[in-house]
């Protein structure tokens, strides 16, 4: 259990997926500007990586460990992320229309996510057992919410200040982002 | 002007100016030359006007630009129409100035005589919407508004100003006939006024239900006042009139006793004039005297790049023209040295916090001003409140960042109207 | 219904194309990988533990099992005759795990020296551990037996200034030597007598 | 008098009379009991440092005013004050170009990026601090810097020794000599006692916002104790943790620029404490020896998501009649 | 014929070129470009499996049912994007650790995908070679580019192939350490970009 805690604040803030890993840079970037739509992105991220990370896990050790067919795993693990997302957005639409409505637009984003793709190859890379499998994709993945609603947070005044002509938009997003990451430096080692 | 103090922990506190007592009268200003009345429709060169230049007024004349326009005037003297300009005011809303060339040698007040005096309010918006004080009859006759109480602004809602508190002590009894003459007009169910809880000359108040405000600006800002004595609080966006209150001046009382006691109309303001040094002087003056005849009646000098002000240092309007005329809800006129202006500046907010510490309404203006500056007016509002804001003016007074805050705001306001009225 | 078939059908043929050729591409360049694994990863370490071994360690690695632990060993037979074995062991440092390798004379269990050969420190801060040999050395010479922990935690080792968890991964993955070499020794000893 | 030019304005037509440069000179004056004593104990080095940092500081807005063709806003002496806290935060004995790279840093990336005055959501002067520090880290080891010099008392920078030796280089350090300076470290940032001042002096004149060098100063204490009394042996008191290092100069007048932190009051007490709480966790159980500048970066960090919390607005919620 | 395909070709080396005009594909950009040698490794491998995957998908579009063709992009994609990976473990290893996780994410960089069906899905085979040539040339001069000015300051070293260094400034210099780290690659790209945006301004 204490491991698991473990585990789960080092994939929050010290290996965070974004300021410490570099992956999923291209939401983060593309959903920041407005806190709301970080919101409603981080919170589809939380419910397609958990999802992801479990089956991945099982289609990994249960399939292609089993046969011993490891080469595959890129084509099989970015078909049942892309399967998944199409699912869950069915499934969505139809049962829970209210949740659709918040996320819709940002779960196809998120089939091309490298946080999702990612988390599912670092899960089996560090040979986690399920429990920890599942673990690591939610702080994961509640590291990649955190760190893009702060990066909202900030970059909703950015966008408002003097900023010169050609560092506007995405440019100076960037460099709030590297100072973001160079802030988030304070967790090594904490674990 | 009050300066920050030099341990600054707490807030700074603005405080009201009580009674000057040194001065007991307004002195009269004879009629001038020439008057100027300010007519709040712009002219329409394609219609044809009811008025025009060499048209001869009689005293108390209604003026009106078109058959169908609603805004008037009333001539406060006999004479001759001289001829029209235009005026446009802060936010770019035109008006008209109609100049007057008075002829003492005429009779002219029958239009008055002609008209029987009735104690109505139907007759009250069509013939004294201009009186001394401007008593806000088409508002309290908007069956929009539900109009149930009444708050006389005894307590001057500016600093420095004393002219409303003046006029409660001179003109004591005229006013509680006046508000005897109002509540038989309307449906009020009492008439309040607002008097300093340390003003120390004694005025009889009888049938006034007396609310006590303290000195420290704003609390007699007309949304203090509502929140503080009538423990109502005014919802983003409303005004008093939507719960059913209205503040008037104690001179429209004034005004309207003495209209219905002689039966002719009034036109004499009461104005209370602050030079440079802050000295006072306090005169009656006819509605349409430009300003410039008060300053010269008073040796006030004007020099280059000073600022002539309509009304209080934190909410008042600064004129560029001291033909400006007297109009009937012009209480005060500051004039302010160059020297003492102070500096404003055109940099971003440095989120000192200040206004934030001393805004009574709690808006968070170090926000507001970032998305009123880059437009965004419904989501200022939507988010940062600025509908809250009771225009008071303390955030610009302590900004450090010398922004114009208050400006903004009002501004701001004035686009969201636009905005959603264009909706 | 045409159309359902033909989704299905072109699916599972470029499926099992990819599969097929993928599965040829594995088996293909399998022995190379494993050859430059080798390569990279531990020839360069086990060249420095051992400058002076009459064979090659690289071609005579052999995996030793016990107890279900498996473990690549490297035989060495040095200049003078001893016999030596090196293997890798892992601790986790400031970036991530720290890979050391670690060759010992058999007769003695003496470390003749140890190598880093993964790691993901920084640049000029972690990564002496394996550029700068003043750390490294001091395990030169110890028995497997001797205290490996850093010294604020009561061992033998001086942590690099500026670099205490690195040096503390590298502790960690000596420590973790130790207890696989305690395990295995019966095993690879037989292994070398082979 | 009837053609005189009179000047619109709008109102208020009054002023408080504050101003920002009113404000960066009193933060200049209260820094200066620290900066005279780090020029005292470490000689012409260190003036020549503060110096430098202060006028490459204004230099580097100067010039990036001109490349982008703005109005050069130097006279509200913001830069002035970004450089003199660059040059307190480092060694007398760092090279001059390290100096004015650390200030281009701070003035260019800290502040002129993000539109300047008022914009920067990060502490310029600490965003310079810290990517020097990631660059070249040994140009700000206190314990390399003053290799040449004779000092009467433990050259060795507490925290760092603190770091790397334990709980028992404790008895090197008293904490009488912490708050007079007897330490190495930062030109003046080992002077506890003149920052207190200089500090106290500004919070008075209303110049920095009391609730966060409080909450700042509480989240230390607080922090540092439970840890403290947990475990005596692994940890170091609180008052080791509140007056070495850079903990004073981050309370008084890093944490509380006011671009970068909260206004309203509970979110300046979070983010105070905040503060204080990722420093003493940043020291006992991170890698860095001192967390002050990263902690205070990232409550900069945070602080636009707590400073929504705020009072209701006047009649906000309140129901039409 | 021949001038569009000059132009399906060149329009990824300037007017479209990623990461820069199109925002995508920044992980890799950011992750990788420590050195230039890592940048071109990088650019190279995603150059081949944009080339194929371009040509196959504009070779099968006629086949590919319209309703599974982005799961047929992605298993075409996926099975080049493994290939390359074997590969790079087998003949240039050294790289392919330094690149690490990046290797298998060319699946999803949003790039390979967004060619295959902004143009390969509707072109023919050769300018669709064309197409992807270009805009991977263009992603590896971008990343070239991040890693060149990422590494000149950072290490003081260009290193374009095998290891060792075409230039170094010199021994007095100390290398900017920061430029090299995590945060360095966001704020070299930001101030790259403001670079792109004036010139494109003039
Ligand atoms: C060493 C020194 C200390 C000063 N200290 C203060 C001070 O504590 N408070 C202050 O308001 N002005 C201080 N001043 C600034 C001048 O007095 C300044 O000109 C004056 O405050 C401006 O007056 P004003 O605010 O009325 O415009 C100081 C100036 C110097 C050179
Ligand atoms: C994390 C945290 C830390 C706090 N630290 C302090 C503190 O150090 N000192 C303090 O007076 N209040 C602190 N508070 C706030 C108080 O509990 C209380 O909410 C506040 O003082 C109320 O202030 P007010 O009602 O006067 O505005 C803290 C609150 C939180 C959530
Ligand atoms: C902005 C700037 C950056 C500099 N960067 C370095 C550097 O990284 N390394 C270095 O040794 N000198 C650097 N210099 C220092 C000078 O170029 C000069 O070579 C140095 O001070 C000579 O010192 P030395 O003779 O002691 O080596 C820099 C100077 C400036 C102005
Ligand atoms: C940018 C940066 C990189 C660091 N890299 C390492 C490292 O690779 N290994 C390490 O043990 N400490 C590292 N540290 C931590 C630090 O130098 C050291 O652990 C402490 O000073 C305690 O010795 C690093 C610190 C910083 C600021
Ligand atoms: S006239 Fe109006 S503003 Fe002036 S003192 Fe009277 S009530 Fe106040
Ligand atoms: S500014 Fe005018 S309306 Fe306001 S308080 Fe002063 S005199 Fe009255
Ligand atoms: S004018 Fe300023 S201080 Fe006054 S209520 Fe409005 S926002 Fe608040
Ligand atoms: S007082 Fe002015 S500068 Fe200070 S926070 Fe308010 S608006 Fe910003
Ligand atoms: S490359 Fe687009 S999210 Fe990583």
């Amino acid at each position: 259990m204490g491991d698991l805690f473990v585990l789960a604040i080092s994939c929050i803030f010290i290996n965070n997926i974004l300021l410490a890993q570099f992956l999923g840079n291209c939401p983060f970037l593309g959903t920041s500007k407005k806190m709301e739509t970080a919101m409603g992105m981080g919170m589809a991220v939380v419910f397609v990586l958990v999802m992801a990370g479990m089956i991945t896990w099982i289609v990994d050790v249960y399939l292609l460990k089993a046969m011993n067919v490891e080469f595959l795993r890129t084509v099989s693990f970015i078909l049942v992320i892309a399967a998944l997302v199409q699912f869950v957005e069915m499934f969505l639409k139809k049962s829970i229309p209210g949740l659709y409505a918040g996320l819709g637009i940002f779960l196809p984003l998120i089939t091309t996510n490298c946080a999702v793709m990612g988390v599912c190859l670092i899960n089996i890379k560090e040979e986690y057992t399920f429990i920890e499998a599942l673990v690591s994709s939610f702080a994961y993945a509640v590291g990649f919410g955190l760190a893009l609603v702060l990066f909202a947070g900030v970059r909703e005044r950015v966008i408002l200040s003097r900023v010169p002509k050609p560092l506007q938009d995405t440019s100076i997003g960037l460099v709030t982002a590297g100072l973001i990451a160079l802030i988030f430096t304070i967790f090594r080692g904490m674990v | 002007m009050i300066k920050r103090s030099f341990f600054a922990l707490s807030k700074p506190r603005l405080t009201y100016d009580l009674l000057d007592t040194s001065l007991q009268s307004a002195e009269p200003l004879a009629v001038p030359g020439s008057l100027t009345l300010l007519l709040p429709e712009k002219i329409d060169s394609a219609k044809k006007a009811l008025i025009g230049p060499g048209d001869a007024v009689k005293k108390g004349q209604k003026l009106k630009l078109y058959d169908d326009s609603t805004p008037y005037v009333l001539s406060p003297v006999a004479g001759t129409i001289k001829g029209f300009d235009s005026y446009s005011d802060d936010f770019g809303n035109k008006a008209t100035y109609i100049m007057i060339k008075p002829n003492p040698s005429a009779k002219g007040d029958e239009q008055w005589a002609q008209t029987n005096l009735e104690q109505t309010l139907e007759f009250a918006v069509g013939h004294l919407g201009q009186i001394p004080g401007a008593l806000p009859f088409s508002t309290l006759a908007n069956p929009d508004y539900d109009i149930r109480t009444i708050v006389v602004t005894g307590a001057d809602t500016d600093l420095l100003c004393d002219t409303c508190q003046f006029v409660c002590s001179a003109y004591a009894d005229q006013m509680a006939a006046g508000a005897r003459i109002l509540k038989a007009m309307i449906r009020a169910d009492r008439i309040c006024i607002t008097v300093p809880e340390n003003l120390s000359v004694q005025v009889d108040l009888d049938g006034f239900n007396i609310l006590r405000t303290s000195d420290t600006y704003p609390s007699n800002l007309p949304a203090m006042v509502m929140k503080d004595h009538l423990g109502k609080v005014l919802s983003p966006g409303t005004i008093p009139e939507n719960e059913g209150v209205c503040f008037i001046r104690p001179e429209a009382l004034v005004s309207l006793a003495r209209i219905y006691e002689t039966g002719h109309p009034v036109f004499d303001k009461v104005i209370t004039l602050i030079d440079k040094g802050g000295k006072r002087y306090r005169v009656k003056a006819t509605i349409g005297t430009p300003i410039s005849k008060i300053l010269s009646c008073f040796n006030v000098q004007i020099n280059e790049r000073d600022r002539v002000i309509i009304g209080g240092p934190m909410r008042g309007l600064a004129t560029y023209t001291v033909h400006h005329p007297v109009v009937p809800d012009m209480d005060t006129i500051m004039v302010q040295d160059r020297d003492v202006i102070a500096e404003l500046s055109d940099s971003a907010c440095v989120n000192c916090g200040e206004c934030i510490r001393i805004c009574p309404a709690n808006v968070p203006v170090n926000l507001l001003v970032r998305y009123l500056e880059a437009n965004l007016y419904e989501e200022a509002a939507d988010r940062f409140d600025l509908e809250s804001c009771i225009e008071c003016g303390l955030c610009s007074y302590v900004c450090r960042a010398r922004i114009p805050l208050y400006q903004y705001i009002r501004l701001g306001k004035h686009e969201l109207l636009t905005l959603r009225e264009n909706a | 219904m045409r159309e359902m078939l033909s989704m299905i059908v072109v699916l599972t043929v470029l499926t099992a194309v990819s599969g097929g050729l993928l599965a040829a591409v594995e088996q293909t360049t399998r022995p190379q990988i494993e050859e430059q694994v080798l390569k990279f990863q531990k020839e360069p370490a086990i060249k420095e533990i051992f400058p002076d071994a009459t064979n090659n360690p690289i071609q005579e690695r052999a995996d030793v099992t016990a107890d279900g632990t498996t473990l690549q060993v490297f035989p060495a037979v040095l200049s003078n005759g001893k016999k030596a074995v090196a293997f890798e062991a892992k601790g986790t440092g400031f970036g991530g795990p720290v890979g050391l390798m670690v060759g010992i004379n058999i007769d003695t269990d003496e470390i003749i020296a140890v190598r880093v050969t993964t790691h993901s420190e920084t640049p000029g801060i972690g990564s002496r551990a394996k550029e700068d040999l003043s750390f490294v050395s001091q395990f030169a010479g110890k028995s497997m037996s001797a205290n490996f922990s850093l010294k604020k935690g009561g061992g033998d080792i001086d942590a690099m200034s500026g670099a205490t968890v690195t040096s503390g991964g590298v502790s960690q993955a000596a420590i973790a030597a130790q207890a696989l070499y305690k395990k295995l020794k019966p095993e690879i000893v037989k292994q070398i007598a082979n | 008098m009837t053609n005189t030019k009179l000047i619109v304005s709008h109102a208020p037509f009054w002023h408080s009379g504050d101003s920002l440069f009113q404000q960066n000179l009193n933060f200049l004056i209260a820094l200066v009991p620290a900066a005279l004593f780090g020029i005292f104990k470490f000689g012409a080095p260190a003036l020549g440092v503060l110096t430098l940092a202060t006028s490459s500081a204004m230099l580097w807005e100067v010039i990036m005013a001109i490349i982008s063709k703005q109005k050069i806003a130097i006279a509200d002496m913001e830069s002035a004050v970004i450089g003199l806290l660059f040059g307190m935060m480092v060694p007398a004995t760092m090279p001059w170009w390290v100096v004015i790279t650390g200030t281009f840093v701070a003035v260019v990336l800290g502040k002129y990026v993000f539109g300047g005055i008022g914009g920067n959501p990060f502490h310029p002067t600490l965003v310079g601090i810290a990517i020097l520090m990631m660059s070249w880290p040994a140009f700000l080891d206190f314990d390399t810097a003053y290799v040449s010099y004779q000092f009467d008392f433990t050259a060795l920078a507490p925290l760092a020794a603190l770091k790397s030796q334990g709980t028992s280089v404790l008895s090197s350090f008293s904490t009488y000599d912490l708050l007079m300076g007897n330490e190495v470290g930062g030109i003046g940032s080992t002077f506890g006692l003149g920052i207190i001042i200089g500090g106290i002096y500004l919070i008075l004149r209303g110049y920095t916002r009391w609730e966060i060098v409080v909450a700042f100063i509480a989240g230390i204490l607080i922090t540092a104790t439970l840890f403290y009394v947990l475990h005596p042996d692994t940890y170091a008191p609180p008052l080791f943790h509140l007056f070495s290092g850079y903990t004073l100069l981050g309370a008084f007048f890093l944490a509380v620029e006011n671009s970068s932190s909260p206004v309203h009051r509970i979110p300046m007490l979070v983010y105070g404490f905040l503060g204080g709480f990722m420093i003493i966790l940043v020291r006992n159980i991170g890698i860095y020896p001192d967390g002050t500048i990263l902690s205070i970066l990232l409550i900069n960090l945070i602080n636009p998501l707590i400073d929504v919390i705020k009072p209701k607005a006047l009649g906000k919620g309140v129901s039409h009649a | 014929m021949a001038q569009s395909l000059v132009k399906e070709f060149t329009k990824g080396l300037w007017a479209e070129i990623p990461p820069f005009r199109l925002v995508l594909g920044l992980c890799p950009t950011l992750a990788v470009t420590k050195t230039v040698e890592n940048g071109i490794g990088m650019g190279v491998a995603t150059t081949f499996v944009l080339v194929f995957s371009n040509i196959l998908i504009s070779m099968l579009r006629n086949i590919i049912p319209s309703k599974v063709r982005i799961a047929c992009y992605i298993v075409i994609i996926a099975t080049f994007v493994t290939i390359v990976e074997f590969m790079m473990q087998a003949y240039t290893y050294e790289l392919f650790l330094k690149l690490g996780i990046f290797i298998p994410l060319i699946v999803v960089n949003c790039i390979v995908l967004g060619r295959a069906e902004a143009f390969a899905g509707k072109n023919t085979v050769i300018p669709s070679a064309a197409d992807g040539l270009g805009m991977g040339i263009g992603f590896t001069m971008s990343l070239a580019a991040l890693g060149a000015v990422r590494e000149l300051i950072g290490a003081g070293t260009l290193t374009v192939w095998g290891g060792s260094p075409i230039f170094e400034i010199g021994h007095g210099y100390i290398p900017f350490q920061f430029m090299v780290e995590a945060p360095g690659a966001f704020i070299g790209l930001g101030l790259m970009l403001c670079l792109m945006n004036l010139i494109g301004q003039k």
